[in-house]
């Protein structure tokens, strides 16, 4: 196994997915010329030439519809969204046009499309620049979402993803791009639907995902020195939900907590924790506490960005709660 | 741009012509048909958007069509899901919901889809299948192929963001789609003058991205098949998309809610002193290719069709309640409950 | 009292606000000559003449970014959505300009809009045009959202809504628009952030909103004749969310089942669920179990449709979980 | 909507000539030192553009408005806010994203806003501030006042469907909103030429709206000036909205994170010889306006008013934590938590 980016990952699992399958194509704002706005796409108009690599205008609705189009009648586009903020303008596309098309047609159309791109607050962008939209896309039937914490699932889930006969939102985050891991050799794919026990423990189920599976290690390390064991579960599927997982997990540390960057009220965590709580209410010692954003827009100020986000003192404190309870 | 006169030169054979007046005819009659449906017992649900009166739009402009392009409209999409061959019992049969329909009853009446014929959709939120259409044409493009895609659209249409960057992309990469506006001069209750800036659609929509504007009578059945040829001949040329606005008008109301009281009297009788139909129908008498008896013959017909795709309809079964949770995804589809 | 519809409600609530206060106007599609697509603005261009009751062209993104920038240098907007399905188009200008914009200029704008209209499952309308969008407004802290489900709140909230400063999103229910009910005389408001219990009971909460108060008062009948006093909760306001109403009767319960036309997996229930759980996870008998609709898009089919929505039998099974546990 | 020459004929008298010289001087001397202060440290975060090049367009159409019109631009923001009057205090307040900056350190360079000085904000998402704009126009006709509202855009925001639905609003309602492209060329790495189906802006923008279009050299101060008067006496005297494409050129990369190696050296070259600024600067100088010693004064008043409220910044607080909740309502906010 040998080391890259998360950022490498993602590049490497397009670029074997379009060397395996001509349908598959990259279109997006800077994904070409300029190698991608967080250089995801580096070299791969170079490689692939702009019959496969695809700069767009500033039309989000516009081409996320194209990419829709197109998977209809056969290919299968990746369709990059320069942030997932800016998929507001798309949503409709993603939601009325991706994710119901196969059901309004009795069967007849499929939608093999990925939509992917950076998501999240990644430091002072701003209230319109930060935006969590999982548990939205989280809620559409007929949609597969999916966010990587790590530069192995980014490849894997990526390919997954390409090779899916379905629509899927493929959500990143800024700040990983950089991260650096282990990725297996040959064709990495991950499955759709699994969660993945990063840690394992007794004492309490941590769930999260994304870029918040750092923050919960490191807060997962400080517990096991207070000898309070910790099972780190990284979601990476959002959509479906490994809810076996999850209830497992629960159903040994009767107690759990949610660590996310999501909003509070009606957030993924909520989501999350309402079917958890259906399934083992009578194992659970404790209300299932969730560590999320501050119910607050993206302030620009880093102090009072930093003081919203989930940190090591604010999961402790919520596993103090669940623990000694 | 200016508005065409019909030439006398037919484009079309007698065979087609006829096949087209047949075609219109079975369009209206099963427009009057499932209208009835609709009003009578509570067989038809959700909204339903009648398409008569507009008939020669998407009859002669799929009629100069390739089997292998694509087609996709709005909700108003019974027209051409008929004109593209697909059956009158496939339709009544969604329409009544049926597991036989051409939606297997999920789609309704806005959401007609038969993958086979090329038609690529009802779609009921307006503007948004036209990247859509952009998207079969990128395909085509993509593929080397020279398959062309048709998209119609209504005028209240045009002001929908989602028109003006498909648009725009679709001439900036040449991509072998047309769009078609469907002007019957009202979006619901809002007349055109009220809802667009500038009246020529063209200046609207195809001036302002280089590409080719028509502006003609779209109920003149041969003028718009001409114009659609023409427009398709370019397509498959690798010259890029056209627009086509086909001047028109619907007898109804916008849909079966609205009575179209917005409406003058003195327009909606004009109109239906042009009826499309009985227009083609002279053209063709004046040509010889068709007489009164010869015409009573094809009226019957497409009557005892429509009678018998109302008889199939009702026949057919509903979906089993199972359906609810099949054809959502292509993998198992895991409810998240 | 008298007794009018939901439709004349809102009517009278429009007019009453646009006679006290020259800011106020509505604008839409078919708002003005056709009397609303709904009739819920009937008779109001004849009253107030085209400069206050405006149509527009079918660009909703456009009109609800009008109505935001008018907002912003003084007026009060009423926008209506024909239904809030066409929101989605114009999700951007709702969640990063009108909710986001006071936060963003340091308090210096204020967004007194009210954005309106139906949504919901209308019957056999169809994947496209079925969104329950309650879910994601109530997610984007700077919205007000709210849900009538009678006249006299519909008449009450609008007319408070259009008093607000800050953003509002009115969410109505096409199947309520001829319901009936009497509405108190006068100047007759219902403030936000207030739920009402419809029935009082002891043996369970059952948790409601919008259209669905209908099904769930039906289901409280049927069960005080088995001898099961179920208290009814209308929820009304979605944001801000009436927690200590919601809490107080939990306690007294000790179970609670929400009856909502939301899907599942991350709809309004969890979000509801999630922070009553966490408030008062000792109280609980039994988990907060959820009547919502399945997890699939709207079909056309008519009873497709009838059995993916809530229902009497549905709400009696789950309350028989919770308190025969 | 040929391009213009500058006439010889001032419009400006020279007080207010040198007040604009003054203006475009602080602006760029703010940009260059925000930048050095990006750069060096960890004091500015998030997504930062660049302004210089660019200062005429700003500096001449404010130049003329009145003070209660309305500005409102997107995220390349820092130059309208200084032309109207923002102090650099203020900005540089804002970058370092302190409670005294102009959005109380919650906004950042995206977003300055100014509310007495009508500064209506920067805004990040493309193209979701052109129907505020027309907003703030319906505000001033719905209440018979004449202010007007100018709304600045890039040449890649056109692409975005909210312009064409708000230009066709403003239009059809004749709004008192003046829509100005800034076309330099590029939209991040996307030249015009591969954005844009049509490379008259105002075919794309003016024409399909039946109002009047501009095109124009943005950086000749005075036609800037002249071009946006003519629009703005157009738009007071309720004959609606004006679009003008403004050429210019932005002397950066698109934000301090991009090296702006997709243009040529040539083209850049050619530009920052023709540096508006020093352009100016000379057409003054003919004129016996200024002279190189009052150049100079003034050269050191800006740098030191910029070194001031750099100062001034960094000992200005940063907000408590508490106001993560404030503002976000004017009701009591109540955290959903
Ligand atoms: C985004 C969106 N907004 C509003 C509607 C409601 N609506 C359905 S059809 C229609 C009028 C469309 O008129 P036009 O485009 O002229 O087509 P026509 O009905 O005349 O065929 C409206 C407003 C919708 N379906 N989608
Ligand atoms: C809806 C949306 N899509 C994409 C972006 C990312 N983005 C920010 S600026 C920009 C380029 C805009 O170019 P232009 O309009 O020409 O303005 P300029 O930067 O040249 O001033 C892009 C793609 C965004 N902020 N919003
Ligand atoms: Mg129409
Ligand atoms: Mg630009």
């Amino acid at each position: 196994m040998a080391v890259f980016s998360y950022r490498e990952a993602l590049n490497q699992a397009m670029t074997e997915e379009m060397e395996r399958d001509d349908r598959v194509f990259l279109m997006g704002e800077e994904v070409a010329e300029y190698d991608g706005a967080y250089k995801v796409s580096q070299g791969m108009l170079k490689k692939f030439g702009p019959r496969r690599v695809i700069d767009t205008p500033i039309s989000e609705e516009g081409f996320a519809g194209i990419g829709i189009g197109a998977a209809m009648v056969g290919l299968r586009p990746i369709i990059e969204f320069m942030t997932f903020s800016f998929s507001l303008v798309a949503i409709d596309q993603i939601v009325n046009n991706a994710a119901n098309m196969r059901y309004m047609s009795g069967g007849q159309f499929s939608v093999p499309i990925v939509f992917r791109g950076s998501s999240g607050m990644a430091g002072s962008l701003g209230a319109t620049h930060s935006h969590r939209l999982e548990a939205w896309y989280a809620q559409i039937p007929g949609l597969t979402v999916v966010m990587p914490a790590t530069p192995a699932d980014a490849k894997g889930l990526l390919k997954t993803a390409v090779r899916s006969d379905d629509p899927v939102v493929f959500i990143e985050h800024e700040v990983l791009y950089h991260e650096r891991g282990e990725i297996p050799d040959g064709d990495h794919v991950v499955p759709f639907g699994k969660a993945e026990i990063r840690r394992p423990g007794a004492d309490v189920t941590l769930i999260t995902y994304s870029r918040s599976l750092k923050t919960t290690l490191a807060a997962a390390e400080e517990l096991a020195a207070k000898g309070v064991e910790a099972e780190v579960i990284d979601l990476r599927s959002i959509r479906p939900l490994d809810i076996e997982t999850l209830v497992q997990s629960v159903s040994k540390t009767h107690r759990a907590v949610i660590v996310e960057e999501d909003w509070p009220y009606c957030g993924l965590g909520a989501g999350v924790s309402d079917r958890i709580t259906r399934e083992v209410f009578d194992e659970l010692d404790a209300p299932i506490l969730r560590v999320a954003s501050a119910d607050a827009p993206a302030p620009y100020n880093k102090q009072l960005e930093a003081s919203m986000l989930p940190s090591v003192p604010r999961i402790l404190a919520a596993v103090n709660d669940v623990v000694y309870r | 741009m200016a508005s065409v006169q019909t030439e006398a030169q037919p484009i079309v054979d007698k065979s087609r012509a006829l096949d087209w007046l047949r075609q219109m005819l079975l369009i209206r009659r099963f427009e009057e048909r499932a209208e009835m449906l609709y009003q009578k017992g509570n067989k038809i649900g959700g909204f339903f958007h009648q398409y008569s009166g507009q008939e020669p739009v998407a009859v002669g402009s799929i009629g100069v069509l390739r089997e292998d392009d694509w087609v996709i409209t709005a909700y108003r999409d019974h027209g051409h899901a008929l004109a593209l061959g697909m059956t009158a019992r496939a339709g009544m049969a969604e329409l009544l919901g049926k597991v036989t329909g051409c939606s297997k009853g999920k789609g309704g009446s806005m959401h007609f889809f038969d993958a086979p014929k090329g038609m690529m959709g009802g779609h009921a939120i307006v503007g948004s299948h036209i990247p859509l259409a952009a998207g079969f044409a990128f395909a085509s493009k993509y593929r080397g192929e020279d398959r062309v895609a048709l998209c119609y659209l209504g005028d209240g249409a045009i002001n929908q963001g989602s028109v003006h960057e498909a648009l725009n992309m679709a001439a900036l990469w040449k991509l072998p789609v047309i769009y078609i506006v469907e002007n019957n001069l009202y979006a619901m209750g809002t007349s055109l003058v009220r809802s667009s800036s500038h009246q020529d659609l063209t200046i609207r929509c195809a001036t302002p991205y280089g590409i080719p504007g028509h502006k003609i009578d779209g109920n003149d059945i041969e003028l718009m098949a001409r114009t659609t040829l023409e427009a398709v001949e370019h397509a498959r040329a690798g010259e890029g998309p056209s627009f086509i606005e086909a001047l028109t008008y619907r007898h109804k109301g916008h849909s079966i809610s609205d009575p179209g009281k917005y409406r003058l009297r003195d327009e909606l009788d004009s109109y239906m002193k042009k009826d499309p139909i009985i227009r083609y129908e002279a053209v063709l008498k004046e040509r010889g290719w068709i007489d009164d008896e010869a015409f009573e013959a094809m009226r019957e017909e497409v009557k005892a069709e429509i009678e018998e795709a109302i008889e199939f309809a009702e026949k057919s079964e509903n979906p089993p309640l199972e359906a609810l949770y099949e054809d959502i995804t292509v993998a198992p589809f895991i409810p998240q409950e």
